[in-house]
């Protein structure tokens, strides 16, 4: 039952991810905007480009969708409103995540254009920069936790959120959460003014709504994730848990999506200089501090 | 119980084992790496069917990031990626299905002759699992793992050295 | 009723759809946003959606008259967009490759809004029909042509053997009708194509009958367009196709002696637009990096038993490839940046040779129209100032003032000063709007969508402005311009990028970003009068090009603000003057320079030189061994307008 | 204790059969036709036939290559982060030495060049 409610959540959520995104593009809010255009894509034809691998062409999309939605059901939205909490939690997460990476690249080899193919290949690229800023501030997070249990993760947070315990976490995270969810400024993958589209653009009609859906769903499920690692869940004082979850997700889903647009594109030399030169020495600061700070103030 | 698990457990290793040889059937590169990937999901999904869950989500994990780097270094390097070409890449054919049903044979002696010790009445639960693997790793086994972390660092070195060319001093 | 509708009967679940269609219109814009920006139409506001890739298109715009070759890209376009698909056309009806526009409307913001009206009620009634034909056009089709992978030179119309290594040929499609392809095309091809369009397409990985699909030799298949059957023996250098004499030698370039060929393809040869030969091979001849570390990569083929034909292994395959800057022998393909590219400069086509995503060659040719500024009999004042205006929508008002100065200098007459000062006013207020225009095409490139939002909303309320209006944009500038000194990643995204050395073929903000002064205005005495100095900068990169032109719009603000009038010029009496005039100005772009002769009253004679024309050849050295976000940066912060390209 | 990892699977299952309701029934809409030039990869206007399934040269091999090393790293430290509250500073010092040496291999890493564009 409970799984049912958290898809149904999920659906919602992904909705409002596309109308906060339109929203941030075109500043009108248009709440039916994404089920029209949802129907149209499904209405149009899907066109499959003529010497392509049809494999990778048609699994890439769906793999996309399963990444992000199975990533999802290890994540509590309330104590009791969780589909598998799993004992690995944090761990299955970012397992889950990589399928993110294995079906771009099956979405940029598949349909045998240039654009396509330099896209896939530029988001391993991108994931070799991220991948370290995303598995060291979990391990911060499951340091003070004591274990990957998600719901664990959340009750460790009960005084003091794990953004104030430790804040150089929280921006690695969030940085290479965006990066993931190839948000602006990363998107590398999918630049429009680069590679016109690159992985997306030989996609049309309903694999490209497939593919879109993927993306949404990806986007609110990160969102999730960083609530539930740094800003203490449902944890909250006056409203219900369930709301504060509510606020918080879409409140870090609007910062992801609204951070994008004052920022020109990354180069992707500069990115993986930053991560490698800058981030992963801060990422084990961060794991030592949080060491120390451990042992002083359990 | 123990069909349904049995059940699974097969069907994951017979995954494997087909994704295994698509590795080997396919002309294209990209082809290859990828079976080989979910060759490995499968396996670490084996794992987690035996409920060693830790191990198995590991598994799933790092083998995705890993194949994907080899993907890009054997499409980098490998003649004909795409597999147009329908080149037949097999080479040795007899001498390897010879050392193929020589190791058959072989795993099949170990897994039904060795003696495995009793079978153990029940599995910790998965949280309990990584506790004792921490434990392990911190306290018995502290050598493997600092000896572990020195050869992956002669592993690093090794990779510098060999693949990269180093800057000359005398650049501007 | 849609010439792109689909094939069906309006039923249930199609009515819904045509419905949600016609809410939801996805947008491809041809040419491009800098030209609809121009025209002063803001797309996103009459309510359609703009998308990068003409899969993801709903609608096909296209916006003013646009060249044949314009024309069969755009054509491409509507060719590779999915159903059910519409074409809206404003200010033009002759579209020859396209079908018949759905809906055609005036070119201006209101007619773009009926135009998107009368475009959602077609869909929502025609988006689907009981019957639908093909949209087919003669660039679509292609001709299959059999090439060697060892040896790309060798090119013919029928399956054979190599003459050189006796290798089978490979088939490969060359499109049927390219630009500048040969003129005899053997029809037996035209339903053979088909043939092996369709089956390829059915199974696309399984060989198409005993032909291999092509080898993976990709980098030396370049485009080499067939040519007439020559007869006699040519000598080519395997390395530089492009290296051909009539005797035995050695190649010019790299020293390789010359192999006999088949005089195949002698004029392919003669086009610069593939020539390598100033592709930068210097890395590969004193190369002196020891090849340890290169060999471990090459597999080791000692105990590889041969399969049917000659195995090459990696080593001679890869033995005379050209090498990249770190010494991989690697394959480089040909992508087109097409002339609808969005970031680039619309109309410009950029095919880069790509080395993995580094640029390791480039060619750029405009599709634009070479507009002949007088066709072959004199011309009216009046039409020769509307024709000139009319070659540059970016900067009309540029080439108008340039016409009429051209012509009084040529009548001998003297303009007063209030009307020198209006002419200033105007001339500064078209400065402003195209830096606006290039700052949104700039923004759109980088991904930086708050500027090209903003910068594409505050050139659309300069166009039309008058001095009041002007003076009360001020503040918005000023703010634009603090917002971007400010933004973070901005200076280490363009540090760098595109550095151009100094060279007297430098025009305009790019000339004064490397420092050199040749500003068409600090000669001229109204602007001196008015305090003018120009600005420069020397770094000579993206950066200092964004700044100088940042600099020249607060600059232009302050003199319109002491010019105090702003008329645009209007061609004088001349009466039947006769004589020779030139004039010079300084466009958004660089100095444009005029010369014309008139006669009793008519222009005869018109020679004119443009900036971009000069830039474009700067693009091949700007981008070498640049990476793929890198070199399209500094395609575009040179503002080039393919419009004014003079071939 | 398996229903977990079962319910996982039939997630699986069940968002593939989604994606198949949602194609059938873009299928119920018409077919996709077969015109020339449409099922070209767009490249802008161009006509690119050409397959492009080439070796692709990636410039980021090197930072590859010590990702690969570092991949293996964070396989030792999730056990370590979940029993470190337990153990105390022990624990620190131990992977202090195990981070050490891996920070040496990137220092090492970085001063020959690895961790730029080749």
């Amino acid at each position: 039952m409970t799984t049912a409610l958290i898809l149904l959540l999920l659906a919602v959520g992904a909705y409002l991810v596309a109308v906060i995104e339109a929203w941030t593009t075109s500043g009108r809010w248009r709440l039916t905007a994404p089920i029209t255009a949802g129907i149209a894509l499904l209405g149009r034809e899907s066109i499959v480009p003529r010497k392509s691998d049809r494999v990778f062409f048609e699994v890439a999309p769906v793999l996309l969708l399963i990444s992000a939605l199975i990533a999802a059901t290890v994540l509590p939205l309330t104590p009791d409103l969780i589909i598998t909490d799993l004992a690995t939690g944090a761990l299955f997460i970012n397992a889950a995540l990589v399928y993110v990476l294995v079906a771009l690249l099956m979405a940029g080899w598949g349909p045998d254009g240039a654009y396509a193919m330099i896209g896939g290949w530029r988001f391993l690229g991108q994931l070799i920069a991220y991948a370290m800023l995303i598995v060291m501030p979990v391990t911060a997070v499951a340091m003070r936790a004591e274990s990957l249990l998600t719901t664990q993760i959340v009750a460790s947070q009960a005084d003091l959120w794990n953004i104030l315990y430790q804040p150089l976490g929280f921006v690695l995270f969030f940085v290479a959460a965006m990066a993931l969810a190839f948000l602006p400024p990363f998107d590398l993958t999918t630049a429009n003014s680069e590679l016109a589209g690159g992985v997306e653009a030989e996609y049309s009609g309903v694999r490209l709504a497939v593919f879109r859906l993927g993306r949404l769903v990806l986007v609110i499920t990160l969102a999730t994730t960083t609530v539930v690692f740094y800003l203490g869940g449902w944890q909250g004082p006056w409203l219900p848990p369930w709301a504060w979850s509510a606020i918080k997700i879409l409140a870090v889903t609007a910062l992801m999506l609204l951070a994008g647009r004052a920022l020109p594109r990354i180069r992707e030399a500069d990115l993986l200089n930053l991560c490698w030169k800058l981030g992963i020495p801060l990422a084990l600061l961060n794991i030592f501090v949080v060491g120390l700070l451990i042992l002083v103030w359990p | 119980m123990i069909s349904v698990q049995l059940f699974f457990i097969s069907f994951f290793g017979l995954a494997a084992v087909w994704f295994a040889v698509v590795v080997f059937r396919t002309h294209s590169m990209m082809r290859s790496a990828l079976a080989l990937l979910f060759s490995q999901t499968a396996l670490g999904a084996m794992f987690i069917g035996m409920q060693a869950e830790f191990l198995g989500v590991l598994q799933i994990m790092m083998m995705a990031t890993e194949m994907s780097i080899m993907a890009i270094f054997m499409v980098m390097f490998m003649m004909d990626p795409g597999g147009l070409g329908k080149m037949d890449m097999t080479h040795q054919k007899r001498l390897s299905v010879i050392a193929g049903l020589v190791a058959f044979v072989a795993v099949v002696v170990v897994a039904v002759f060795a003696d495995w010790g009793p079978l153990a009445s029940s599995v910790p639960d998965a949280a309990q699992q990584i506790e004792d693997l921490g434990l392990e790793l911190l306290g018995r086994s502290m050598l493997i793992f600092e000896t572990a972390g020195l050869t992956i660092l002669t592993a690093m070195i090794a990779a510098t050295a060999v693949a990269v060319e180093p800057i000359k001093r005398n650049r501007d | 009723m849609i010439v792109g509708a689909r094939q069906g009967k309006l039923s249930g679940l199609r009515q819904l759809v045509a419905k949600a269609m016609a809410r939801e219109l996805t947008g491809f814009l041809v040419p491009g946003l800098d030209i609809a920006h121009a025209w002063g139409l803001d797309v996103e506001a009459a309510g359609v959606r703009l998308v990068a890739s003409p899969r993801h298109a709903s609608v096909l715009l296209v916006v003013g008259d646009i060249s044949p070759a314009l024309r069969n890209a755009a054509a491409v376009i509507y060719a590779q967009m999915a159903r059910p698909r519409a074409l809206l056309v404003l200010g033009t009806d002759d579209l020859s490759p396209l079908p018949s526009a759905d809906v055609t409307a005036e070119l201006s913001q209101h007619g773009l809004i009926d135009g998107i009206a009368q475009l959602r009620i077609a869909f929502a009634e025609g988006a689907f029909r009981p019957e639908v034909a093909d949209f087919d056009a003669p660039m679509l089709h292609v001709r299959v042509e059999y090439t060697c992978p060892m040896h790309p030179e060798v090119v013919q119309d029928e399956p054979g053997s190599c003459p050189k290594c006796g290798m089978t040929l490979e088939p490969r499609e060359v499109s049927a009708n390219d630009v500048d392809t040969h003129p005899h095309e053997t029809h037996d091809h035209h339903n053979e194509s088909h043939g092996h369009q369709h089956e390829s397409h059915d199974h696309p990985h399984e060989a198409h009958g005993h032909h291999h699909e092509t080898h993976s030799h990709q980098h030396q298949a370049h485009e080499h367009q067939p040519v007439d059957q020559g007869a006699s023996v040519e000598y080519t250098c395997p390395m530089h196709p492009e290296v051909v004499q009539d005797e035995p030698g050695s190649c010019p370039k790299c020293g390789m002696t010359l192999e006999p060929r088949k005089a195949q393809n002698s004029q392919a040869h003669a086009h610069a637009s593939l020539d390598h030969s100033e592709m930068d091979h210097g890395d590969m001849d004193h190369s002196e990096m020891d090849h340890g570390g290169m060999d471990h990569g090459e597999m080791d083929h000692s105990g590889m038993d041969h399969g049917d034909h000659a195995f090459m292994s990696m080593i001679d395959v890869t033995k005379d490839l050209p090498r990249s800057s770190d010494g991989l022998p690697m394959d480089w393909i040909d992508v087109p940046f097409g002339p609808f590219f969005p970031g680039l400069p619309s109309g410009l086509l950029l095919t880069l040779t790509l080395d993995g995503d580094t640029v390791a060659g480039s060619s750029a040719r405009t599709l634009a129209e070479n507009v002949a500024l007088l066709h072959h009999s004199a011309l009216e004042p009046h039409s020769f100032v509307a024709r000139l205006s009319n070659l540059e929508p970016l900067a009309p008002l540029a080439y108008r003032l340039l016409a009429c100065q051209a012509m009084e200098n040529a009548a001998g007459i003297k303009t007063t000063a209030v009307a020198a000062h209006g002419r200033v006013g105007a001339l500064e207020r078209e400065r402003i709007t195209s830096h606006l225009g290039w700052l949104a095409l700039f923004g759109q490139q980088m991904g930086f969508d708050w500027l090209l939002r903003r910068a594409a909303s505050l050139q659309l309320k300069f166009q039309h402005a008058n001095y009041q209006q002007i003076m009360a944009l001020k503040p918005d500038i000023v703010s634009l311009i603090k917002r971007l000194r400010r933004t973070p990643l901005l200076k280490s995204r363009n540090a760098g990028i595109g550095r151009l050395a100094q060279d007297n073929v430098l025009r305009g903000p790019v000339a004064r970003a490397v420092g050199i002064n040749n500003d068409a205005r600090s000669t001229n005495p109204v602007y001196t009068s008015l305090g003018f100095k120009a600005i420069s900068r020397d770094s000579g990169d993206s950066l200092a090009r964004l700044q100088v032109r940042l600099d020249e719009i607060s600059q232009s603000l302050a003199l319109i603000d002491a010019t105090g009038a702003i008329e645009p010029p209007e061609p004088a009496n001349i009466g039947s003057a006769t004589g020779a005039g030139e004039a010079l100005v300084e466009t958004p772009r660089g100095a444009a320079h005029l010369q014309l002769t008139l006669e009793n009253g008519r222009v005869v004679t018109a020679q004119l030189e443009t900036p971009s024309t000069r830039h474009l050849t700067l693009i091949d050295a700007l981008i070498e061994q640049q990476s793929l976000g890198d070199a399209l940066l500094a395609v575009g912060s040179l503002d080039l307008s393919p419009w004014e390209i003079r071939q | 204790m398996l229903e977990q990892y079962g319910l996982l699977l039939g997630l699986i299952v069940g968002t593939t059969g989604f994606v198949l309701c949602l194609y059938a029934l873009a299928r119920a809409t018409g077919k996709t036709r077969q015109e020339p030039g449409k099922d070209v990869p767009a490249t802008g206007g161009q006509l690119s036939r050409d397959p492009v399934w080439v070796r692709y040269h990636a410039r980021y091999y090197g930072y590859a290559l010590l990702f690969l090393a570092f991949d293996m790293e964070m396989a030792f430290m999730y056990p370590w982060a979940v029993v470190y509250k337990q153990v105390g500073l022990i624990a620190l010092l131990d992977m202090g030495v195990f981070l050490a040496i891996l920070f040496l291999g990137l220092l090492y890493g970085w001063s020959q060049g690895v961790l730029r564009r080749q």
